[in-house]
């Protein structure tokens, strides 16, 4: 009896595993970027959800706006070199979500301990700042100032986190959810495993055998992985590494022209989002709009690494003679 | 060779990424951000500085991208890199060890000890304007040895005091930076505003002006600043670029998206406009 | 102007930068075991070293019947199924060296500590134990036991440690010193990074290309290396993934047959440590004893990973066009 | 079938290995040191746990050796694993997070709470013998959620106290085990001996005797513990290997260096004799 399958349709994933008021972990820097769960979770209509991701872009942002999310803890929002995060930055001055910030080490060591099994991290970062004085909704728990016992430095101690659930796009898995990718991953691996539950939508695929000839790639063995959602193109408008460049104009649209215009973003939302059922209805419409050449084109040049001979020894090679 | 006289047409960016390339030297390992400092880096790397090695808090370190990256999680930061890992790697083996030379930072408020903030404006908890946050920069201003402050140049964001201090500088000027805990030998270098140089003073850690922009004079500066700026006793214009500085940021960025923004920003809207979009 | 090649002789190397009375750590797991450098050590009659690593084998027991170490902080001594660690055994038990004991996991977070540059970090293990209360030379600064201040539970902060210099053998490096191992590095990523200055052996010299083609294969970049040693069969009797098998019946010999025994102790190092003046004098007398053959018999069968797709954008694939 | 049959021909470490692999339940994730364990999980997948997956401290996951491993670092370990990664990688995010299931773990003395002493007899600072230490022991004996105890045993092994405690087992019994820190719902399982199997009382966490080897009595393993051993009311002796398991067991190590040691230690030896070592 092998491992039951955990391949299941978005839909059936987030409405499974997510539930309003839940504290979730959404992979959201520009790569491993989670577009397609974002959306199904605003479609879902899910609420009062507490979202955490050291820098997120775009999707923090469209969630933040569609009503999904009520705290964010957080290093950054914005779209980088894009344009600033209108959504984000207009629900805060309006009041209409609380955040916790915190630097993006610090923040990332809050998901590292959580990863990990500990209830904090220390880091020596954060000292001299408003964001070691001021708590928001973390209150005391948000992190503490303390002496080192050992050295007498003043270390700051940022507390653990395990998101209910965590979510994240990849390259690849198996039916059992092994998952790998590659490339840089910012916070991934941390905010991936320190989640109770994960859920994780993936380019391709793949059988285990595939996973098994590069086993430094796995970034979360299937045991750790509840669903596995084969999204193609689930990271749009970011990047995947080997899969597909950033939508460059497509981010630099909607952060200056949709994010900060009420009915711009409405609009967004009921073509990009309510209109369609997937990610597959997601990248029909894109190709209906812009043409297929047009997504063809955010495809890399190849660009391979050499492999890495590890070596195998057959059964017959115990070399226990002389 | 002539391209080494200085140019006569430049714009302010320009000037500013010519400033920022200034401040490397060659063979310094660089922590950079998104925007004008990556643009000034790379003019380094490509002029006195061949040597400069550029980390990303992203994972990746010493890249030799193809194309100018619009931002540090460009996929063309990782081929060619001569390693990739992942935040806390950058964060921690790198930086927080103090192997990091240079690291530059903005922000939407400075003050005259070089805190800064890029968290909001106002009240925290119902600030009048709030900005993306931290992001890498709190941890860049903590440990780097020199931190690089770029700054757009108004006067409300030259205060006497942050509304927030998302990165410590000086904090309270003089000793209290380490006092405060913050490793030795670490702080604010320079201020490279959209109206001059800055630096610090090494007692007090008071900003001071070194050099004023091309066009500017020293009083339009000190009308620009919440406090009573103090001025260096050579106080001179900003150096310009050189003429091959020049001609390689123009390389970098041909399609004008950091150089020429308003006018990129116009030929975007139109083309989202006859898309249907707007 | 490139930077400078740091390439030099193990002589060279251990003679630079190793003084009695430092503290080192020295990979000795099987795999990167860096007996090349342990050898050379023996060789230049270093004295008074305080020695870390997780689970070292036989060249951590080399070390000690030879004299070098002074103090050691590990979790375990032994040669895993081939036999004890006689050495290592009869040392403590006479009283010639002080040991500090860990478990595996404290030890390597206490390495994960120095190398990350923080002064503790904290785990939920070594509760309960004779570990966690009885303490030899590092006294209080072993460890602390506190309350969580975020969740009240009892944790153990073990100190970080940075080794005077760090020690390690792997599979490649450049001139400029950027190292690239692969396989299961039990704690050698932590070791080596903690170390203020980085020593490594390896089975190849390579191009900065070939190191670029992985970049995730770089366990430690260049500028934290100070010297690069070319060894090949650097681990031996150890293995090296995609190199060479451990040499068992080497192995089960040194542990069962020699390490318990003065006088063939002293034959062991007199052949094979002062004997020789280098790893290729070793490797010699390898051949000369046992055969070339019996050497390349310790080759794996190729087993390579697939190729991983980065993919690459050239400058013309800016994307900001529709 | 015939080969589910009891063996009549089989050694005390084919009992031991047999012994581990029936505390094996399929699906089950296993952290495996070396030795005995080892072969005890390899049977068990091969026979009633095909889908349990072996963790290494080393690194890797649910490796597929095509030999029998001598050592948790063993170069087949990494090739076709489905991870493989570090130390912290396992100890962390595997076995502190809670995700095993089934540690293995071994002493050179047990206690009647199954406390574990791995590193001296006599005092720490002038012992009478020094052991290896805790090696991964201590952390596999912290978080699985039952750790299973293999001896060697004799009767200074088995003590009312150990002289160090190494691996924590349920400390003084009760729940004196968790108030000390270490998670609810781990602790010792059983004791897999080279006389009997032992497991603990539920309320009070003493270890008792549940089965003797095949050949012994009763008597004959109370005599080799130092204190009054409590005995299962259903006490029997300890089921033997079917002929299956032999067979397996025997496949998994044809040169008999787990099996059949005193023997295969001659032939070493002469071979080294041979070899002018000796």
């Amino acid at each position: 009896m092998a491992e039951e399958s955990k391949l299941m349709t978005m839909k059936e994933a987030i409405s499974k595993f997510v539930s309003d008021g839940m504290t979730l972990y959404i992979s959201a820097v520009w790569a491993n970027h989670a577009a397609a769960a974002a959306h199904e979770i605003i479609r879902q209509g899910k609420k009062d959800l507490t979202l955490i991701e050291s820098s997120p872009g775009e999707i923090f942002d469209q969630m933040i706006g569609a009503g999904c999310a009520k705290r964010l803890i957080l290093s950054w929002s914005a779209n980088e070199a894009f344009g600033t995060g209108y959504r984000f930055r207009r629900a805060v001055e309006k009041g209409l979500v609380e955040v916790e910030d915190y630097s993006n080490f610090g923040l990332t060591t809050k998901l590292m301990a959580g990863a990990m099994g500990v209830p904090f991290m220390p880091i020596m970062s954060q000292k001299g700042s408003s964001i070691n004085e001021i708590r928001s909704f973390l209150g005391e728990n948000k992190l503490k100032h303390v002496d080192c016992p050992f050295t007498g430095q003043k270390v700051t101690l940022i507390s653990g986190i395990n998101p209910d659930v965590s979510i994240i796009h990849c390259q690849r898995a198996d039916l059992e959810g092994n998952l790998q990718t590659w490339g840089s991953i910012f916070s991934a691996k941390w905010g991936t495993l320190s989640g109770k539950t994960i859920i994780a939508s993936v380019e391709e695929i793949v059988d285990t055998d595939t996973i098994r000839r590069n086993p430094e790639s796995t970034l979360v063995p299937g045991f750790r992985v509840a669903a596995v959602v084969h999204e193609p193109w689930g990271a749009h408008p970011g990047h995947l590494f080997g899969y597909h460049d950033d939508d460059r104009w497509f981010r630099y649209m909607y952060a200056n022209f949709v994010a900060d215009d009420d009915v711009k973003f409405k609009k967004f939302l009921d073509e990009w989002v309510y209109g369609v059922d997937d990610r597959a209805g997601y990248i029909a419409n894109y190709i209906k709009k812009y043409g297929y050449k047009r997504l063809m084109r955010l495809k890399p040049k190849p660009y391979y690494s050499d492999p890495i001979n590890y070596g195998t020894y057959p059964f017959d090679t115990m070399h226990m003679d002389i | 060779m002539s391209d080494q006289k200085y140019a006569k047409d430049f714009t302010l960016p320009e000037l500013m990424i010519t400033a920022c390339a200034r401040e490397i030297k060659d063979g310094e390992r660089v922590l950079i951000g998104v925007g004008l400092p990556l643009l000034g880096a790379m003019l380094a790397k490509r002029t006195h500085a061949p040597n400069c090695k550029m980390a990303y808090e992203t994972g990746s370190f010493d890249s030799m991208p193809s194309r100018t990256p619009f931002s540090v999680v460009d996929p063309d930061l990782v081929p060619r890199a001569l390693f990739a890992g992942q935040l806390t790697d950058i964060m921690a083996l790198f930086l927080q060890r103090g192997f990091i030379d240079v690291g530059f930072v903005g922000g939407a408020q400075v003050d005259k000890y070089g805190n800064l903030n890029s968290t909001c404006f106002g009240d925290y908890f119902k600030p009048d304007v709030r900005f993306p946050g931290s992001g890498g920069a709190h941890d860049f201003g903590a440990f780097a040895r020199r931190s690089l402050i770029v700054m757009v140049h108004e006067k409300r964001r030259f205060v006497e005091k942050c509304d927030y201090v998302t990165t410590p500088g000086y904090l309270r000027g003089g000793n209290t930076r380490y006092e405060e805990g913050l490793p030795e030998g670490t702080g604010p270098a320079a201020v490279i505003s959209t109206r001059g140089v800055f630096r610090f003073s090494p007692e007090t850690k008071e900003m001071y002006l070194e050099t004023y922009h091309p066009g500017l004079t020293v009083d339009s500066v000190k009308e620009n600043v919440n406090w009573d700026l103090k001025v260096s006793p050579i106080i001179r214009e900003t150096e310009p670029p050189t003429e091959e500085q020049i001609r390689i940021i123009r390389d970098l960025d041909p399609e004008g998206f950091f150089l020429r923004r308003g006018e990129y920003n116009k030929k975007i809207k139109a083309q989202a406009e006859n898309m249907g979009w707007l």
